[in-house]
């Protein structure tokens, strides 16, 4: 038995069932996030002094970092547009681009948590370092998720364009979703926690 | 539109993606280009306020971008539409929480 | 969307290839059937049910004899906990903490929300199953790694967590090992509802049957609908709230702690410069919505079995369904009437008094609507019948005693003491707890294909009934007395507390004989699957789709696609030969 | 008016209103329930299968139910606006002035209450966290500042005049605690890194209320309502209501007494 509208849209709806699956997920994403940024200001607004991003963080590797993010992303929206144009062999080209890049960003964070830690600059040190290893920690957990979906889509899940293209196509345009919203985030962390 | 090309594969729309694909890299060099932004203003250090807003001002712009044509928000259905009302709305719900705490009585530290 | 994706190649390999006979395995432990895993949500709903039951009765014994050794089982339970047979306050606060954490996450909210959400909804909107099947299977699996680690906890050095359901810090970041396992337990348990929650909308949206709107939908529908919403938006803060006590804890980082903490003399070595209250207010923020995730199942199944043994539609449906939508809604920014003793001033207060007010008067208006529609029925009273109308003055109860509550002058003597115990026990034990008994006898013959004994389905009502009340009735005039909850002496210490001491033996002797009147239950549900008497599709006579399947109903559920043509609960029509007009009938 | 309602006899001026708050909300309370539980009661009767074989398909057609709850409401709201919020201002805004009115701070600890006066110089000394001992000195004020000089610290022990205002700033030192006095129908929480002020007037001394409740053994208690560990039920501490003079002549001898503990050399 298949359940309808995993591939064609519903009439009046106008779209597939994993296409609203993943918008309700990225909507309990937002208040995951919402209630971090919340605690955030509350704790920076409630704390005697705060110290400027720059002054403890790396801000030229961050923006590093964040290129790559976003490049990754651009990556990505163009594997879905290959699909598209039912070019396949750019997709597996652009895919892998957006894995490898989401690998560059862990790799980099490698080394910047290495380099806290090794100057003993710990979450428990204070609270903005509290803050942001928790922040950029779920941040690093969530492409590390969207990574190894989109790896499975570059590997194993490609067989699926064989047999039904439409529905691939469909999968991949959702994890592209997933990830530019990690990459969304990333976005509104990096000014917070980096350069404030 | 744009989210029901994933259904679509008629090749009298690969014309259209290409626009599209334009658009992705117009959007993508817009995006580098407000990073440097808040980078280079984040140099010169503006008193928090100030900082604050230019930061979060851009951030947004960057992050609508990213929403609208990445993730084709800017071409939804108007189911999604919705869901995202809703949790905008008890995002803000959510933001407005350490204004509550410190607007008055005694939660003040 | 063009023809050629609507007439697009069907895929070869679905999900799972369901056409070929599945194994043991796959077909009812790992199954990816909405119905199979309803089933395992409702059995392990109402086993951690039992257990968390079993907690409070070892409770209920050191509140009614203070001090005095426990008979037999006392000694069972090791000289850590009971040693001698006497409960240690330790374990008195894991006891508590466990049961409300076990009651509320892992007994109620699988049961209404996984059980009945999972089994019943895709039958009610025709749907062949839920939209994503393995997330389903995933979900449930959550929920069950959530429950054993909760469970664990109690085996842990230094027993389960001790700071009460609501986990308030500092006290819980300074507390034993099992408040990690808690907080491990939760993030499985919330990770588990998320993927539930977007499951359900998916499947309400998408997968309803033809003509099947949704003023059309039967209430229960709605209410799981409205449900599935407050778990998915009010849940992440917690699971962020529970991160951030995960930290505190394990990396030694200060969100909830303050600077300057001294426990026992000694400084506190944290960095310190959080915020205790941030914990209450995304714990609440949770905690709100989830009262409503406790009680809107229940109200949906209450009104699908009072509309069928009244055999007359559903009085006011349309107010019912906008006032459902409205107190969803509003359940967002009550959360702080649960903080008015945190020091709150008058504009805070103020606001949250009010949204309290505001978010009461739909409830008013869904009790007066099942109410009313009792009017003018031609009344059966079968077992499900008389739990739901139970539900309604019980349910009533509890809901007018939380307005003193609501009004902070008035909360200030009630605050904390066995007053609030007493409220919210009437909306979730003689309350949520009826509904979901109520639903279990009403769709057990859907599930089973049998029906349950009705004898012992009316001992059982009677007993619990009786019973409910002679435990909680008493709560009420302990609190008013101003007798704080969470005592593991139940206040022996305090002079004041000195007249209700009484009260405790009468609700204890309450719980324990409310015990005896769940064994009927207990032997009827396991003993009619194979002997109950056995049944057709549609046992009831009921209008709702999911009447029109088998019983049970096979794999992928209804024999052809079922479709809408009216509204849910079109009985007892003029004119019309029999009394009820099914929606799935041309 | 309240008595049916079981409260703990009242000793506070502004506790009347907030009884009397409880007491019609719980009449309103009784009267829908009453009311709507006869009406249920009356339908299961009358409406029973066996009496009324062939159910209304359109049932009860008139609105009235809409009344009832516009009343629901409308008694809701003017128990809010009218009561519940102004009580609730002066109760957090309506501070009688420090020079009127007795200050005294209560840190709360696991598991007792300390009780800390600022002495006839209305000033409270400095303390400081290095002199903090758990037997001798629990606040850790320090003696030698000439404003602790005349302070008076006690555990578990709180001494009040009668009629006069009572400030109490509320503080706690590691977990949240909960500073409840069930005849002054006063409770807030003591959170950890706040300091939250309260407010009341004792009407009825000690003394009094023991002829009164015919109790020789009567005493107010401080009862903490806020789970705060295994000592939870066993943080109790006691309010001793007097006459202003008594109170007064409390305050000068203990006051004495405690500085010349803290001065005594040998000690
Ligand atoms: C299912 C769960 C549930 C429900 C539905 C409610 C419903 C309500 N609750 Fe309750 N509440 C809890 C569960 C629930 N609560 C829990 C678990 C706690 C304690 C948490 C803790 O501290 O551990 C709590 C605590 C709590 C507090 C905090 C008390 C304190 O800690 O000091 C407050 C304060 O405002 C409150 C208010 C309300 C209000 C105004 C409603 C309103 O929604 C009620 C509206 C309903 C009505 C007004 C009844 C309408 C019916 C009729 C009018 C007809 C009745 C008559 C007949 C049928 C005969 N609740
Ligand atoms: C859904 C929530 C829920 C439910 C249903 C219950 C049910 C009960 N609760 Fe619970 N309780 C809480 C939630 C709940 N409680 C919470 C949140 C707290 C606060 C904890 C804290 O302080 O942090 C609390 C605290 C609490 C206290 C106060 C403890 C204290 O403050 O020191 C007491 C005291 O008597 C109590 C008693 C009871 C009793 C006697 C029941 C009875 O009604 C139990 C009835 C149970 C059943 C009738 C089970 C039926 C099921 C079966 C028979 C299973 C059958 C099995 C199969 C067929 C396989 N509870
Ligand atoms: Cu201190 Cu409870
Ligand atoms: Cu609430």
């Amino acid at each position: 038995m298949d359940i309808p509208y995993t591939v064609e849209v519903r009439r009046d709806t106008g779209l597939t069932n994993g296409k609203i699956g993943i918008w309700l997920f990225l909507a309990s994403e937002v208040m995951l996030f919402g209630a971090l940024f919340a605690s955030y200001i509350l704790i920076r607004v409630g704390a005697p002094s705060w110290p400027r991003g720059d002054t403890i963080l790396d801000v030229p590797l961050a923006t590093f970092n964040t290129i790559v993010l976003i490049s990754s992303s651009v990556t990505m929206v163009m594997a879905w547009a290959s699909l598209m144009r039912r070019r396949f062999g750019t997709f597996r080209i652009y895919m892998g681009g957006t894995v490898l890049l989401g690998l560059v960003f862990l790799v980099v964070k490698y080394f910047e948590y290495g380099h806290h830690l090794e100057l003993g600059e710990y979450p428990s040190t204070n609270n903005f370092l509290a803050i942001y290893y928790t922040l950029t920690g779920l941040h690093m957990l969530h492409v590390f998720g969207g990574m190894v979906v989109n790896a499975y889509f570059w590997g194993p899940g490609a067989k699926l364009w064989k047999t039904n293209p439409v529905w691939f196509t469909n999968r991949v345009e959702h994890s592209g979703l997933f990830w530019h919203f990690v990459d969304l985030v990333w976005i509104f962390l990096f000014p917070t926690l980096y350069l404030l | 539109m744009a989210s029901d090309h994933a259904t679509d594969m008629t090749s009298d729309h690969a014309v259209d993606i290409d626009k599209h694909v334009r658009v992705y890299i117009t959007v993508f060099v817009a995006l580098m280009v407000l990073t440097i932004v808040t980078v280079a203003v984040s140099r010169y250090h503006f008193p928090v306020p100030v900082a604050v807003t230019v930061a979060l001002i851009v951030a947004t712009i960057k992050g609508s971008l990213v929403a609208c044509y990445f993730m084709h928000l800017i071409s939804e259905k108007k189911l999604i539409y919705a869901v995202l009302a809703l949790t905008v709305a008890f995002f803000a719900v959510l933001l407005a929480l350490p204004v509550l705490t410190y607007s008055d009585g005694y939660w003040i530290r | 969307m063009s023809e050629q994706a609507i007439g697009a190649p069907k895929p070869h390999v679905t999900h799972e290839a369901h056409h070929e006979e599945l194994g043991f395995w796959r077909k009812y432990v790992f199954s990816t059937d909405h119905k199979v895993i309803g089933i395992q949500y409702a059995v392990t709903g109402l086993l951690f049910l039992l257990f968390g039951f079993c907690l409070m009765m070892l409770m209920r014994w050191q509140l009614a004899y203070p001090g005095v050794p426990l008979p037999l089982i006392g000694g069972l339970l090791g000289e850590a906990r009971m040693p001698g047979g006497t409960m240690l306050p330790e374990f008195y606060n894991e006891l508590g903490a466990m049961h409300g954490t076990i009651m509320v996450f892992l007994g109620v909210v699988p049961l209404a929300v996984g059980g009945f959400g999972n089994f019943v909804l895709p039958l009610q909107i025709g749907a062949p199953d839920m939209a994503f099947p393995k997330i389903n299977m995933v979900s449930y699996w959550c929920l069950f790694l959530g429950g054993i680690t909760m469970l664990g906890s109690f085996f842990v050095p230094g027993g389960a967590a001790q700071s009460g359901w609501t986990s308030y810090t500092p006290l819980a970041v300074i507390a034993g090992t099992g408040q990690t396992w808690w907080l491990i337990g939760m993030i499985f348990l919330i990770t588990s509802s998320l993927l539930g929650a977007l499951n359900f909308i998916t499947t309400t949206i998408q997968l309803r049957a033809k003509g099947l709107t949704f003023m059309r939908f039967p209430f229960f529908c709605w209410a799981q609908f409205v449900t599935a919403f407050l778990l998915l938006l009010a849940f992440p803060p917690l699971e962020a709230a529970g991160v951030m006590q995960l930290m505190d804890r394990v990396a030694g980082t200060s969100f909830f702690l303050p600077s300057g903490l001294v426990v026992s003399g000694q400084p506190l070595t944290n960095a310190g410069g959080g915020n205790t209250l941030l914990w209450q207010h995304l714990f609440w923020f949770l905690a709100h919505p989830e009262v409503y995730v406790l009680i809107l199942p229940g109200m949906g199944i209450v009104a699908e079995i009072i509309a069928n043994n009244t055999r007359k539609p559903l009085w006011g449906y349309r107010s019912m369904v906008y006032s459902l939508v409205f107190l969803g809604f509003m359940s967002f920014i009550v959360w702080a009437h649960h903080m008015f003793m945190t020091g709150m001033g008058t504009a805070m207060a103020a606001f949250f008094q009010t949204t309290t007010m505001i978010i009461s008067i739909p409830s008013v208006v869904i009790l007066t609507a099942l109410i009313i529609s009792l009017w003018g029925g031609s009344i059966r009273f079968n077992t499900p019948m008389l739990f739901a109308v139970a539900f309604l003055p019980m349910f009533g109860i509890g809901g007018l005693t939380g307005l003193p509550l609501g009004l902070n002058i008035a909360d200030i003597p009630l605050h904390d003491t066995y007053y609030v115990i007493a409220h919210f026990h009437y909306v979730v034990a003689p309350g949520t707890i009826f509904a979901l008994m109520a639903g279990i006898y009403y769709w057990y013959p859907k599930a089973t294909g049998r029906r349950m004994n009705e004898t012992l389905g009316k001992i059982h009502f009677w007993g619990s009934f009786v019973c409910m009340n002679v435990v909680f009735m008493p709560m009420f005039i302990i609190g008013l007395a101003g007798v704080s909850r969470r005592l593991f002496d139940a206040g022996t210490a305090y002079t004041f507390a000195q007249p209700t001491m009484h009260w405790n033996e009468v609700s204890s002797w309450g719980a324990w004989t409310l015990a005896l009147f769940q064994l009927p239950f207990i032997f009827n549900f396991f003993w009619s699957i194979r002997k109950g008497e056995t049944v057709g599709e549609n046992p009831w006579q009921a209008t709702t789709i999911e009447w029109s399947a088998p019983s049970p109903p096979p794999h992928g559920n209804f024999v052809h696609a079922p479709q809408a043509y009216r509204g849910p609960y079109e009985y007892s029509v003029p004119g019309a030969g029999k009394d009820f007009v099914p929606q799935y009938e041309a | 008016m309240t008595e049916w309602l079981g409260l703990p006899p009242l000793a506070s001026a502004h506790g009347g209103q907030i009884d009397s708050l409880i007491g019609w909300i719980h009449i309103f309370m009784l009267v829908l329930f009453v009311g709507w539980g006869g009406f249920i009661l009356y339908v299961l009767v009358r409406f029973r299968k066996s009496r009324n074989p062939v159910a209304d398909y359109r049932g009860v057609t008139s609105h009235n139910s809409t009344y009832l709850e516009v009343g629901v409401a409308v008694v809701e709201a003017v128990l809010l606006i009218g009561f519940a919020i102004p009580l609730w201002a002066t109760r957090v805004e309506a501070l009688p002035p420090e020079n009127e009115a007795l200050v005294v701070q209560v840190t709360g600890e696991q598991f007792a209450w300390n009780i800390h006066y600022p002495g006839a110089d209305r000033v409270f000394g400095r303390t400081d966290i290095k002199l903090l001992d758990l037997q001798s000195n629990p606040l850790g004020l320090d003696r030698s500042d000439p404003a602790g000089m005349d302070d008076i610290t006690t555990v578990n022990q709180m001494y009040l005049p009668v009629n006069t205002p009572v400030i109490v700033r509320l503080r706690s030192k590691e977990v949240i605690h909960s500073f409840g006095v069930p005849e002054f129908r006063v409770k807030q929480d003591a959170i950890p890194g706040l300091t939250i002020p309260i407010w009341f007037i004792p009407t009825i001394t000690t003394e009094e209320m023991r002829t009164r409740t015919a109790n020789p053994e009567f005493q107010y208690e401080i009862a903490c309502a806020q789970l705060c560990g295994l000592g939870h039920a066993r943080m109790r501490g006691f309010v001793t209501v007097q006459s202003t003079e008594e109170f007064q002549k409390w305050m000068e001898e203990t006051s004495k007494e405690q500085a010349g503990a803290a001065s005594d050399p040998f000690r």
